[in-house]
C-alpha cells in the first residue's frame, strides 16, 4: 500500500542538518501522520474479521439476493374466484399468467387478508364481477388489471388499438441493479460507523488515546489519518462492489467514475462524522456498540437498503428523506444507475455533509481522550 | 484413573453436595440481573421490538384491507426481541466472559458447567417473556387486538420456548468470535436475518425469491409457529416449523461444539 | 544541578468532592532516580498524571526543566517519555512498526533499531504485540517511552506482574538511561525495587508527601538500624508491646503473623535486655532474629496497616 | 550484626504424609509446544507450596490440569482423589485466577453468595468480607473496584467454599505494601485451619515468607524443589556489598569472586566464600566502608536455577 511504502521511507535516516545528533533522525512534519496512517491500515488487513466484515459479506450477500432474483419468471398474479354460478367460467380464462382458485368465499377472503392471493373475483348473480383488492398492493392493483383484461378479452373484447407486450430484464431495471448500490450504502455507513466508532472506543479503553496523548503527536495527525484509512477502505470497497457487480452481474455503471468516487467520499466521510460522534465519550465498548446500534438500525430499516422506501407511508417520507443513508442511497442508484450529474445530487450532498459536518464538529467538542 | 495411585476418599468428608436447584437459581438470578443492569442490552433487546411495534403497528399503520397488522406484529416483533435476547446473551455475553478468563474462573469452581448454560437460557426465556408480554399488553390496549386467554398463553409460551435454537447460533458465535468483534458480527447475523425472515416487513410483502429463501431460516419459523397460534401464518404444517427449529438447534449445537474443541486447543498465557 | 520537575501545592479534586492530591510539593533533580511511594488510592497516578501534562491541577504549579505547560506543551512533550499503568498497544502491530510509529512523533527520536537492541526486542522485532509475553509486553511500553529520546522518564508500577529475570531487565535499563544523564521518576509497589533503584524518594499517603529522602536516610530516620524479630510461647503471661517498648534502645514495636519485631537502634543492649525479659517471665524463646531494617518497614510503619477504601 | 537462632517459624504440617493433589508423568502439549514435560509433584494437606518459574515455564498450564481446566497429553492428574475435570472433585477446592475482565454489573456480595452456592458448606458471607478485607464494598459492582480491590475480591470467590484446598495465581499483583500483608496474614490463617494453598506468584519475597515448599519449574520441567532454605542452599556463594576504592575489574580478578556488579556508588560482589575476599579487600582498600554480607537470597537461587531462559539478559555495564 502507499502509505506502508510511505512509511518505510521516513523510518530512513534524514539528511543530517547541524545541530542534530548523528545517531537520531529528523522526523518531517508529516511522519506522524503516515506511520499513524499505515500503522492503521496494517491493523485492519490484519484482523480477518474486518476483511471479512467488509469486503467479502456484501458481496456474498450481493451475489445469495442476486442470484436468487435472477432471471425469475413473470409474476403469477395469483387470484382466488369465489364458488358461485359463474366460477368455474371465470377461472377457466384465468388460465396463461395466473394462478386461479376457485374457494368459498369465506376461504377466498381469509386468503386474500393473510397475502396468500392478489385479488379475489366475486361472480355476481347478474353476471357481473366484483373485483376484491387493496389498492395499498401493488400486485393487487396489478392482479386487478391483467385479470380485468384477460376477461374481458377472453370474453370478447376488442382492443381499439392493437398492443403487443414483451417482458423487459435488461440490466439497469433489475432487482440486483436496485440492491448493489443500496449494499454499497449500507457498507459504507457501517463500516464507517463499526471502523471508526468502535476502534477509537477500543483505542480509548486501551489507554492508547491517552498514551499518544503524551506524545508530541498532533491530535489533528491523528483524526486525519483514522479519516485518511477511512477513505482508502471505501475505494476498496467501491471498486470490489461494482466491480463485482459489473463483472458477474453486468450492473451497467453509466455515471462518470469521478462523480460516483466524489458521492462515495462525501458518504464516507459522513459517517465517518458520525462514527466520530458516535465514541466521541463512551469509554466502554458496550456502550459504543449500544449507541452504533441505535444511529445505524433506523438506516438499515428505512433508507431503502433492500426495497424501495416508497413503500413507507407518506407521511414518513420526509423523515426518511432526511437521513443521510436515504441520501447517500439515491445519490448512488442516481449516479450509477442513471448517469446522473454531480449537480442533480446537490440537495442529497447537502444532507449528507449537514449530517457529517455537524456530527465532527459536536464530535470534536465532545471528544475524550483520556 | 490408575489404581495405583494413593486415593484419598475419605478426605472428602465434610458435608455432603450442593444444594443443585439452588445452584440453578442463583445461577440463573444473577445472570438476569447482571444483563438488566446493562443499559445497553436491556435497551437494545426489550425497547427496540417494542419500540418498532409502537412505530409500525400503532402509529404508522395505514389500516389498508382488514389485515390483522396489530396481532401480526406482535408475533413478529416478539420473534425479534426473543431471538436478540438470545444471539446478545449468548453470543455477545459469553464471548466477553470467555474471552477475558472469566468463565475460566467458573469452570474452575465447583459450579455444574449446564448451570452457566442453562441460567443463560432461561435469562433468554425471562427477556422473551417480558417483551412478548409488554407487546401483547400494548398491543391489547392500543391496537385493538382481540385475542383468547388460551391463545394469549399460546404465543407467549411459543416465543419464550423458541428461544432455544438462538441460544444455539449465540453459542456458536461465541465460540468463534473474538470479545471485540462479537457485537459486530453479532448485529450482521441478527440484523439480515430478521429482514429476510419477514419480521419487520410481513414476509408475503417480500419480493418472492425472498419468501421461499425465508423458509429456511429460524426465525421464519419461529414467527410462522406464533402466527398460527393465531390463525394467521403461512399454512404450513406446525410439526414442519418445529422440525426445522429442532433441526437448526441440532445443527448450530453441532458447530458449537467444534468451536468448543478448536477453543480447547489454544495454548494459554 | 538544575530542576527537572519542580511542583508546589499541588492540588487535584475530582467532582468538587474527592481531594486526590492534597498540597504536595516535590522537586526532583536533573539526573535522579526519584521514587514515588504509597498504598493504592494515595494519589501517585494523579500526582504523575498531572506531572505528565495528561491532567489538569485544581490548584497548585508545576514545571518540567523550568517550563509550564500550559505555555511549553509541544515542547515539553519533546522532553518526557511516558510509561502508564496497563496501557495495551495495538496487539496486530509488530514490535518494530510500533515502536517505529512512536519514533514518528518526535523532531528528533532515537533510531528504532537502537533502542531495541538496548530493551532486549531484537529477537522479538517482527513479532506481533498480542504475541508477546507480560515481560516483553513491558519492555515494549518503556521503549516506546525512550525512542523519543527523552530527557525525563515516568514510569508507573512498570514492573507490576513481571518474573525476576524481567524485572532485573527493566532495573538495568532504567540504570543505563539514568548512567546517560536521564532523570526518572517511578512508582512502585515493591520496596526492594525502590532501595535498589531510587536516590531518593517520597512516600505518599492521603494526597500528601509523608516522608522523603534517600532510602538510606528514611530506614535510619524511621526504623533505627536494626528489627529484632522474635517469637515467644508457653505465655500465659504475655508481655505486652508496651513493656516490650520500655526494653532499652528500643524505638518502636509491632505485631506481624506471631512474631514481635523491634524496632532498635543499639541491639547489643537490646537483645541481652530482652532475654532477661523473657526468662524472668518464666517464657520460651522460640526464634529470634536480627535483621536490617529495610524500606518496607519504613513503608508499613508509615502507612499503617488499615486498608483505605477509594 | 546478624544473630540467627532459627530458622523463621512455620507451621508444622498435620498430616504429612497425606497427598491430596499430585500430578503423575503430567505432560501437556499444545499443538508442538510442549508446555509440561513428564512433571511428578505432589502437594500434601496442610502445606502452603508455591511454585516459581518465569513467564512461560509452565506454571499456568500444571495450575489448569490441577483444575482440571484442560485433560494432560500425558499422564494423570488427581485431586481429592479423584479427575478435578469432574466438576464434583472440586467440591473442595477454590480457585484464584488472573482474569481481565468480571462481569461489571454484579455487586461484590452477589458474586459471593453466587460463588457461595457451588459449595456444600459455605463460609457466611460476613467472615467472607471480613477475610478478603472487602468490609464497605459489599454493595459495590465489580466494575467500580480498584485494582487491588478487584483483586481482594477475586480472593474472596476463592475461599467463600470454605475449600480444603485453595489455587492462588499471582494473587498479590497490583497490591499495595499494607494490602499484601493483610492478603499474606490471612493466607497463614487459612492454612493454620488445616487448608492447603498452592500459590503461584513472581514476587520471590511472597514465596519466601508463606511457603513451606517452592517447586521451580523451568521449560516445563522441574528443576528443583524444597524448603526456601533449601533452594537459597542450592546457590552456594554470599553476597558482598560495599562502597571502595578499588576499581571493579581489579575486584573481579580477586580469587573466589564469582560476579561484579556497580550499583550505583556501591559494589556488589557475588563471592563463594566471603572471608578470603573480604580480607584481601581490606587489604587493598583500607575505607571500604558500608559493608554487608549476606548469603544469596531466594532470587538469586532463582535467577541461577532458571538461568539462560530468556537468552537475551541485558549486561548492566
Amino acid at each position: 500500500m502507499t502509505a506502508h511504502s510511505t512509511a518505510q521511507l521516513e523510518s530512513k535516516p534524514a539528511d543530517k542538518k547541524p545541530g542534530i545528533p548523528a545517531k537520531g533522525r529528523r522526523n518531517s512534519h508529516w511522519a506522524g501522520y503516515w506511520h499513524l496512517l499505515g500503522a492503521r491500515l496494517k491493523e485492519l488487513r490484519r484482523e480477518p474479521e474486518v476483511v471479512f466484515w467488509i469486503f467479502a459479506f456484501p458481496i456474498l450477500l450481493a451475489l445469495g439476493l442476486g442470484i436468487a432474483f435472477r432471471n425469475k419468471p413473470a409474476d403469477v398474479s395469483r387470484v382466488a374466484v369465489v364458488a358461485g354460478t359463474d366460477a368455474e367460467n371465470t377461472a377457466g380464462l384465468l388460465t396463461n399468467g395466473f394462478h386461479a382458485e376457485v374457494l368459498p368465499r369465506a376461504a377466498a377472503l381469509q386468503a386474500f387478508r393473510l397475502g396468500k392471493v392478489d385479488l379475489v373475483v366475486i361472480p355476481r348473480s347478474d353476471g357481473s364481477l366484483e373485483y376484491e383488492y387493496d389498492p395499498s398492493r401493488p400486485e393487487s392493483v396489478l392482479a386487478k388489471a391483467s385479470v380485468n383484461d384477460a376477461i374481458q378479452a377472453g370474453s370478447g373484447r376488442k382492443d381499439v388499438v392493437p398492443t403487443s407486450a414483451h417482458i423487459s430484464s435488461e440490466p439497469g431495471a433489475r432487482y440486483i441493479d436496485f440492491l448493489i448500490p443500496g449494499l454499497l450504502g449500507m457498507n459504507l455507513m457501517g463500516s464507517g460507523m463499526w471502523g471508526i466508532g468502535f476502534a477509537l472506543v477500543e483505542m480509548r479503553q486501551r489507554k492508547l488515546l491517552k498514551r499518544f496523548l503524551a506524545t508530541p503527536m498532533r491530535r489533528s495527525d491523528f483524526l486525519m489519518a483514522i479519516g485518511s484509512s477511512r477513505l482508502v477502505l471505501m475505494i476498496v470497497e467501491l471498486v470490489l462492489l461494482l466491480g463485482f457487480g459489473a463483472l458477474v452481474f453486468k450492473l451497467p455503471v453509466r455515471g462518470a467514475l469521478l462523480t460516483i468516487l466524489l458521492v462515495s467520499t462525501v458518504g464516507a466521510l459522513t459517517f465517518a462524522g458520525l462514527g466520530l460522534l458516535s465514541a466521541s465519550r463512551a469509554s466502554k465498548i458496550e456502550t459504543a456498540n449500544g449507541i452504533i446500534n441505535v444511529v445505524m438500525l433506523p438506516m438499515w430499516v428505512f433508507s431503502g437498503c433492500f426495497f424501495s422506501y416508497e413503500r413507507f407511508p407518506a407521511i414518513m417520507q420526509p423523515f426518511i428523506k432526511a437521513l443521510p443513508l436515504t441520501a447517500l442511497n439515491d445519490a448512488l442508484r442516481s449516479t450509477i444507475l442513471e448517469g446522473g450529474s454531480l449537480r442533480a445530487q446537490g440537495s442529497r450532498l447537502l444532507i449528507m455533509c449537514l449530517w457529517g459536518g455537524v456530527s465532527f464538529i459536536l464530535a470534536l467538542k465532545w471528544f475524550r481522550w483520556a | 484413573m490408575s489404581a495405583t495411585a494413593p486415593v484419598l476418599t475419605n478426605l472428602v468428608s465434610r458435608g455432603g453436595q450442593p444444594n443443585l436447584v439452588r445452584i440453578f437459581a442463583k445461577e440463573a438470578k444473577y445472570e438476569f440481573l447482571k444483563s438488566i443492569r446493562l443499559p445497553v442490552f436491556a435497551v437494545s433487546t426489550i425497547l427496540l421490538p417494542i419500540m418498532f411495534y409502537v412505530l409500525f403497528g400503532l402509529l404508522l399503520n395505514n389500516k389498508s384491507g382488514d389485515f390483522p397488522i396489530t396481532t401480526f406484529l406482535i408475533a413478529t416483533y416478539g420473534t425479534f426481541g426473543v431471538m436478540g435476547a438470545a444471539l446478545f446473551g449468548f453470543g455477545v455475553g459469553m464471548t466477553v466472559e470467555r474471552g477475558q478468563g472469566w468463565l475460566e474462573l467458573k469452570r474452575a469452581s465447583p459450579m455444574p458447567p449446564y448451570a452457566y448454560f442453562a441460567a443463560k437460557v432461561s435469562t433468554s426465556m425471562i427477556f422473551g417473556a417480558i417483551i412478548s408480554l409488554s407487546l401483547l399488553l400494548i398491543g391489547i390496549v392500543f391496537g385493538g387486538v382481540h385475542l383468547a386467554a388460551w391463545q394469549m398463553v399460546k404465543m407467549v409460551s411459543v416465543l419464550v420456548f423458541g428461544c432455544v435454537p438462538f441460544c444455539a447460533l449465540g453459542l456458536a458465535i461465541g465460540y468463534f468470535a473474538k470479545p471485540n468483534s462479537a457485537p459486530a458480527m453479532v448485529n450482521l447475523i441478527y440484523l439480515p436475518l430478521s429482514f429476510c425472515s419477514g419480521l419487520w416487513v410481513p414476509v408475503q410483502f417480500l419480493p418472492k425469491t425472498l419468501q421461499h429463501f425465508a423458509t429456511y431460516l429460524p426465525p421464519y419459523h419461529l414467527s410462522q409457529l406464533a402466527l398460527n397460534v393465531v390463525g394467521i401464518g403461512q399454512g404450513g404444517s406446525q410439526w414442519w416449523h418445529v422440525r426445522a427449529l429442532i433441526g437448526a438447534t441440532l445443527l448450530f449445537l453441532g458447530i458449537a461444539r467444534i468451536g468448543y474443541s478448536r477453543d480447547q486447543g489454544k495454548l494459554y498465557g | 544541578m538544575s530542576v527537572a520537575v519542580r511542583c508546589r501545592n499541588l492540588k487535584k479534586t475530582y467532582d468538587g468532592k474527592v481531594e486526590a492530591v492534597a498540597g504536595l510539593d516535590l522537586e526532583i533533580q536533573v539526573g535522579e532516580c526519584f521514587g514515588l511511594l504509597g498504598p493504592n488510592g494515595a494519589g501517585k497516578t494523579t500526582t504523575i498524571e498531572i506531572l505528565e501534562g495528561l491532567l489538569l491541577p485544581t490548584s497548585g504549579e508545576v514545571e518540567i526543566f523550568e517550563k509550564k505547560w500550559s505555555t511549553h506543551a509541544q515542547e515539553l512533550r519533546e522532553l518526557i517519555g511516558i510509561s502508564l499503568q496497563e496501557t495495551r498497544l495495538g496487539e496486530k502491530l509488530s514490535v518494530r512498526e510500533t515502536i517505529n510509529l512512536f519514533a514518528s512523533f518526535y523532531q528528533n527520536p532515537r533510531q528504532p533499531q537502537e533502542v531495541m537492541e538496548d530493551m532486549a526486542l531484537t529477537e522479538k522485532a517482527d513479532a506481533w504485540v498480542g504475541k508477546l509475553s507480560g515481560g516483553q509486553k513491558q519492555r515494549l511500553a518503556v521503549a516506546t517511552a525512550l525512542v523519543g529520546n527523552p530527557k525525563l522518564l515516568f514510569l508507573d508500577e512498570p514492573t507490576t506482574g513481571l518474573d525476576p529475570q524481567s524485572r532485573r531487565q527493566l532495573w538495568d535499563i532504567i540504570r543505563t538511561f539514568q548512567q546517560r544523564g536521564g532523570t526518572v521518576l517511578l512508582t512502585t509497589h515493591y520496596m526492594d525495587e525502590a532501595e535498589k533503584l531510587c536516590d531518593r524518594l517520597s512516600i505518599v499517603d492521603h494526597g500528601k508527601i509523608i516522608a522523603s529522602g534517600t532510602p538510606g536516610e528514611l530506614i535510619e530516620r524511621t526504623c533505627g538500624a536494626q528489627m529484632i524479630e522474635f517469637a515467644t510461647s508457653n505465655g500465659d503471661a504475655t508481655i505486652s508491646r508496651e513493656e516490650w517498648r520500655k526494653l532499652p534502645g528500643v524505638e518502636a514495636v509491632h505485631q506481624d503473623d506471631g512474631l514481635t519485631v523491634l524496632n532498635a537502634r543499639e541491639p547489643h543492649a537490646t537483645i541481652p535486655a530482652l532475654l532477661a525479659a523473657v526468662e524472668e517471665r518464666g517464657l520460651r524463646l522460640d526464634h529470634l532474629t536480627t535483621r536490617q531494617a529495610s524500606l518496607e518497614d519504613v513503608f508499613v510503619q508509615l502507612t499503617g496497616r488499615h486498608l483505605r477504601e477509594e | 550484626m546478624t544473630v540467627t537462632i532459627q530458622q523463621p517459624i512455620r507451621r508444622p504440617l498435620r498430616h504429612s504424609d497425606s497427598i491430596i493433589a499430585e500430578l503423575r508423568g503430567a505432560t501437556k502439549r499444545y499443538g508442538t509446544t510442549c508446555a509440561l514435560n513428564k512433571v511428578d509433584f505432589v502437594v500434601r494437606r496442610g502445606e502452603i507450596v508455591s511454585l516459581l518459574g518465569p513467564n512461560g515455564a509452565g506454571k499456568t498450564t500444571a495450575v489448569r490440569l490441577l483444575l482440571g481446566l484442560t485433560p494432560p497429553t500425558e499422564g494423570m492428574v488427581n485431586v481429592f482423589g479423584g479427575d478435578p475435570r469432574n466438576p464434583v472433585n472440586r467440591l473442595q477446592t477454590g480457585a484464584m485466577l488472573q482474569v481481565g475482565r468480571v462481569p461489571e454489573t454484579l455487586k461484590v456480595r452477589e458474586h459471593i453468595d453466587l460463588f457461595s452456592s457451588y459449595y456444600a458448606n459455605p463460609m457466611p458471607l460476613a467472615e467472607v468480607i471480613e477475610a478478603a478485607g472487602l468490609k464497605g464494598l459489599e454493595n459495590k459492582p465489580f466494575g467500580e473496584l480498584s485494582g487491588g480491590q478487584r483483586q481482594r475480591a477475586l480472593f474472596a470467590l476463592a475461599i467463600c467454599g470454605d475449600p480444603d484446598l485453595l489455587f492462588l495465581d499471582e494473587p498479590t499483583v497490583g497490591l499495595d505494601v499494607e494490602a499484601r500483608r493483610l492478603l499474606w496474614d490471612e493466607i497463614r490463617k487459612l492454612v493454620a485451619r488445616g487448608k492447603t494453598v498452592l500459590l503461584t506468584t513472581h514476587y520471590l519475597q511472597e514465596a519466601d515468607a508463606l511457603a513451606n515448599r517452592i517447586v521451580v519449574i523451568n521449560r516445563g520441567e522441574i528443576v528443583a524443589q524444597g524448603s526456601p532454605a533449601d533452594i537459597k542452599a542450592q546457590t552456594a556463594g554470599r553476597k558482598i556489598r560495599c562502597v571502595s576504592r578499588v576499581p571493579v575489574e581489579e575486584v573481579r580478578a580477586l580469587e573466589g569472586v564469582m560476579e561484579v556488579k556497580q550499583d550505583r556508588d556501591a559494589l556488589e560482589i557475588h563471592v563463594s566464600q566471603a572471608e578470603p575476599v573480604l580480607r584481601e579487600l581490606l587489604a587493598r582498600d583500607m575505607t571500604v566502608r558500608d559493608l554487608e554480607v549476606t548469603s544469596a537470597g531466594l532470587e538469586e537461587a532463582f535467577l541461577a536455577l532458571t538461568q539462560n531462559n530468556n537468552g537475551n539478559s541485558v549486561e548492566s555495564r
